[in-house]
């Protein structure tokens, strides 16, 4: 019985973990400009990374491996808003501004690369 | 049979395509840095392959559990596992060398290189070497 | 079709993905990010194909080493390719037609995962069923690395050794040395010097954890060595190559290169003078399994030392260069 | 259920290489590579589980520890236009 309930919790945090992780995904193709594809990115990441490893932990009980599991957790949780912060901030210097309005940021592939010349 | 050879053989088509991508890069583009990612790519694939023939069907990680159990070869991974730092150590040589070949002629282009090579040897016969600097 | 053939067939395709787009583009900044992705799935792949301790040195290096030379490489030379002006015919031809002659000989090979294939039947038996007797470690591959192939693995840190000292020999004497000019430092970035401070510690014990538990899981000198260059490399990144340098001086660095090929040399030096064969450890310890153990952490530890010591006076000779890339290249 | 989770990170894996892929600042490719290095974590992470031996989290953790290095210096790239340390002849002093 409580071993169907630890299956049922962890089941369902992973797949809640997987469709977060799925939307960032989306979001990060689909989103008109750069910040908003870092807002999709950086938010949904962050939860979904999380709650997939709460799932392993749940499916993995009190061992050292939910040691390890915490650990991952605590440093995804540091590092991945930290590395968020560093490139909004490099870009956000750089010179590059949101622009919602304006669809013809997106320049084709190869030109775009210098979008980050220092002003 | 054709799927059983299509599973079979897939991992050594794959490796091969990816060490002819990088035998392309390397051959064909004359940025040095582009050629020395090639070289990687080449790299990886000859990895990938070595350690998909130790795999076993049913294998597990050659560390021992206390149980009888399958386990996959050791020996490939004891090759590549050296090779792969062997590798990044021979890539920062080659690095060292694309940034004192900037140093010396100013560009990473072997095209241009070879120009200001050409031009010192045999004086300024091609005509237009203006971008040779 | 099970899952672990999706993954397998998807994470290659993946690989062959990226390896076409790195082709394809020209910015060589965005070859490097495709570079460092290459090397993500390659890990992946990896620890699906059971090379749990292949995969552990692909992602130390791969997630910062490499991208962090190809980078220092960059700001010295030039951020873009040019359009090239020669032919690819020919290139074409005969990629293609080497690749097809390939193709047509794996025909002949053993099927993927076969039991049955001559590489299982040779010595990775004798391995598989002597470690726990002859070694006593769990962790069959650091027991061949270290132990039955210790000659190779000697090989190797020589290897890397002549590398270092190559790339000393080409970038040292251009190295800037502390002229007492100020220098601007990610003072203002509080964020990234906050989180720096708080996980420099962390890898470094972890870099300590990998060098000791290398017997037990993946693990060992290779990977141990790169994760502790890789702390310093980030501690000079964010509080700058001066301070760094202070923290521990290049040429201390270039003592510690020699120290670790040294160190293993001399353990083979030792089993001699106990006589025994080269690098036979059986008689450093009061049994033999005892003195396997013996030999293998001290070898590790020498592999860890040179390669760690390596990375680091690399990555001093890429980040201390004079001048950093021109406005013309940039 | 693992597979379900496998899949689903291996679709974004494909959705984050195709961001990577067409840019088109740069930033967005750091962004892209950033993604997919949480996504390997997982992948790794769920993949010990799959074969039924979680005890290979240590190559996650080492890319949880890890991945941000690649962030910082190409923002130091970018600002500073080197990995080392930036001398400003002009200002002389500078800030520190």
């Amino acid at each position: 019985m409580s071993a169907l309930l630890i299956d049922a919790a962890s089941w369902a945090l992973l797949v809640l973990g997987s469709i977060f992780v799925l939307i960032g995904a989306l979001g990060l193709v689909r989103m008109p400009d750069f910040y908003t594809r870092m807002h999709a990115a950086g938010i949904t990441d962050t939860l979904g990374a999380d709650l997939i490893l709460l799932g392993l932990m749940v499916q993995a009980g009190f061992s050292l491996v939910t040691v390890k599991l915490v650990l991952i957790g605590a440093f995804l949780f540091f590092t991945s808003p930290t590395s968020t912060h560093a490139i909004a901030n490099a870009a956000y210097t750089a010179g590059l501004r949101a622009s919602p309005m304006d669809e013809e940021g997106d320049a084709p592939d190869e030109g775009g690369d210098s979008a980050g010349e220092r002003p | 049979m054709i799927a059983g050879d299509f599973l079979g053989l897939f991992n050594y088509w794959i490796v091969i395509v990816l060490m002819m991508l990088g035998l392309y890069t390397v051959v064909s583009r004359g940025n040095l840095v582009k050629k020395i990612v090639g070289l990687n790519i080449f790299q990886t694939s000859v990895f990938l392959l070595y350690i998909s023939m130790g795999k076993v069907t049913g294998g597990t990680a050659p560390i021992l559990t206390g149980k009888p159990e399958v386990f996959s070869n050791p020996l490939p991974h004891v090759l590549i596992l050296t090779a792969i730092v062997v590798g990044v150590a021979t890539t920062a040589l080659g690095l060292a060398l694309v940034v004192r070949i900037k140093n010396a002629y100013g560009t990473i282009e072997e095209d241009e290189v070879q120009a200001a090579d050409d031009e010192r040897e045999f004086g300024n016969t091609a005509g237009t070497r203006d971008e040779a600097r | 079709m099970t899952i672990a053939n999706v993954i397998d067939i998807a994470l290659l395709v993946f690989l062959g993905l990226t390896a076409f787009a790195i082709l394809k583009l020209r910015a060589l900044f965005a070859v490097v990010m495709l570079s460092s992705v290459f090397s993500l799935v390659s890990a992946c792949l990896l620890v699906h194909l059971d090379a749990v301790d292949v995969a552990f040195t692909e992602a130390a290096v791969g997630a910062g080493i490499s991208t962090v030379l190809m980078l220092a490489t960059l700001a010295l030379t030039a951020r873009r390719e040019k359009a090239s002006t020669r032919t690819q015919a020919l290139p074409l031809i005969v990629v293609f037609l080497t690749g097809l002659a390939l193709v047509y000989g794996t025909l002949d090979m053993p099927r993927f995962g076969d039991p049955a294939a001559p590489i299982h039947h040779h010595v990775a038996p004798k391995y598989i069923h002597d470690t726990e007797t002859e070694i006593g470690i769990p962790n069959i591959v650091t027991a061949v690395l270290a132990s039955y192939r210790g000659f190779d693995t000697l090989g190797e840190v020589t290897v890397i050794f002549t590398a270092g000292i190559g790339v000393l020999l080409l970038l040292g004497a251009f190295i800037r040395e502390p002229d007492g000019l100020k220098i601007q430092t990610m003072h203002h970035h509080l964020v990234l010097r906050v989180v720096t401070k708080v996980l420099i510690g962390p890898i470094l014990l972890f870099a300590l954890y990998v060098q000791a538990h290398g017997d037990y899981g993946p693990g060992g000198g290779f990977q141990a060595g790169v994760i502790f260059a890789a702390a310093f490399i980030i501690y000079a990144l964010v509080f700058g190559l001066e301070n760094a340098r202070l923290a521990l001086p290049g040429h201390a660095v270039r003592v510690l290169v020699a120290c670790g090929v040294l160190l293993y040399g001399g353990v083979g030096i030792v089993s001699i003078l106990f006589g025994e064969n080269y690098l036979n450890y059986s008689v450093l310890g009061s049994t033999p399994v005892h003195g396997q153990h013996w030999g293998i952490l001290l070898v590790e530890f020498g592999v860890g030392l040179t390669v760690s010591a390596v990375m680091v006076s690399t990555f001093y000779a890429f980040a201390g260069q004079n001048p950093p890339i021109s406005d013309e290249d940039w | 259920m693992f597979s379900a989770t496998v899949a689903a990170l291996l679709v974004a894996m494909v959705l984050a290489l195709a961001r990577l892929y067409m840019g088109p600042t740069l930033y967005d490719r750091v962004l892209a590579a950033n993604a997919f290095g949480t996504k390997t974590v997982l992948l790794i992470g769920v993949l010990g589980f799959l074969t039924g031996r979680p005890d290979f989290l240590d190559i996650s953790l080492l890319y949880a520890l890890l991945n941000f290095i690649g962030t910082i210096a190409v923002l130091k790239f970018f600002r500073y236009r080197t990995l080392g340390d930036r001398v400003d002849p002009e200002r002389g002093g500078g800030q520190r």
